[in-house]
């Protein structure tokens, strides 16, 4: 049974990815945050800009800053964006 | 008194201390730090900050629970503006009010470092004429600031 | 810009850092701290603030210089109150100006450090009902939250 | 020949002496501001009190902060008073 993530893109991830957000039918082998992050890379043209650096690209599962290694579980959002820059 | 807010509109310094304050007598010390656009010497016209909506207000209320538990703290407030900021204008504010000054001065500091490495904000540079320089890229020491915390006790 | 006073009257915190910040775009953060009159526990009704006019403001000044020597400051402003302040009334007031965060946050810990064991000031406690409590004692933590600063750069 | 000084007192140095200032003819054998403490501590009740403990009274000179062993030299104006509270 396949399972679905809405993804949200943030800053210059969005801009590479083309677009803010969408829903993914998570493939089985995508287990963990970079799991995605490599799926997405290999997917297209934009997901290789966006993550052509997967180390600098930074996540959130349910609004929560993760670790690349995190299993993504039962998360139903998951966000994409460069290290922040706000204060 | 607690107060956190992600807005477009510009804040009033004055009313939010006054907030925290007023009618109180147990408030010795009151630190507040204003964030500012600088034009980098006349280079930068504007910031454009997005945000991560929902997030933001939750990271941002994380990180007042977390100065909370280090600091005994009578009140606090942390504004942060998103959408186009002229040069000159506000971009962030954070107040702390406590009966001490080292409390107060401590968290602000604190509260400031945590905002700029975990809050999902992004800064867009916006040149005279019209032509966007990029985002603004993260410093290391602004990270490097963050840690100091960490071993603290 | 920098603007020293000692004074009867109340301050406006939001005029001051206005006079600091207006017209200009190379400032990016701003610090204030403001000191407040507390109760304790309902105990005082009120502080009187006896100060040495003339030296107050000289020393106020050479603390300022100080700050000034060690960080890159855009602005900064020192008003210390004297005379009888109430609970929950304002004391002291320092605000600094810089393009960086961290000047700022520092000159403005340094300067109520310094405030706080080089100005002559006094204060006095007053009860409810009239009676006093004699004058405040200097307290070590100030002698030596002002050492802190010795032995930086 | 005798040179004269004005000394102030604030908080309780003033309430202890029971005078806001004084103008002074130094003694031939007061030389520094400590000799000048204990001139007045020897003087009369009220500075007995003042300076009963020497090492808290601190002092200006001319409007700065001096330690006790300081000479008075040409200064014309001194100033006695409690370790500072303010801020």
């Amino acid at each position: 049974m396949t399972r679905s993530v809405k993804i949200l893109y943030f800053a210059w991830v969005r801009e590479r990815m083309g677009r803010a957000e969408e829903v993914l039918a998570v493939p089985d082998d995508v287990l963990t945050v970079e799991d995605l992050a490599r799926f997405l890379a290999r997917r297209d043209e934009e997901g290789a800009h966006a993550f052509a650096n997967p180390a600098i690209v930074r996540a959130a599962l349910d609004r929560r800053h993760v670790p690349p290694h995190t299993p993504l579980q039962t998360a139903t959002e998951i966000a994409f964006f460069p290290p922040m820059t706000g204060g | 008194m607690r107060r956190l807010s992600v807005q477009a509109d510009p804040f009033d310094l004055a009313h939010e201390i006054q907030q925290l304050t007023q009618g109180r007598t147990d408030i010795g010390a009151v630190v507040s730090f204003t964030g500012l656009c600088r034009s980098e010497g006349g280079l930068l016209e504007a910031l454009e900050l997005e945000h991560f909506p929902g997030m933001a207000e939750e990271e941002m209320g994380r990180v007042m629970d977390e100065a909370e538990a280090r600091w005994p703290l009578q009140g606090l407030c942390v504004i942060h503006r998103f959408g186009m900021i002229k040069a000159g204008e506000q971009i962030v504010l954070v107040i702390t009010a406590s009966a001490h000054r080292d409390a107060a001065f401590q968290a602000a500091d604190f509260l400031m470092d945590y905002l700029k490495t975990r809050a999902p904000f992004w800064k867009k540079e916006w040149q005279q004429g019209g032509d966007t320089r990029g985002w603004v890229e993260a410093k290391k020491e602004d990270v490097a600031k963050a840690d100091r915390w960490r071993d603290k006790p």
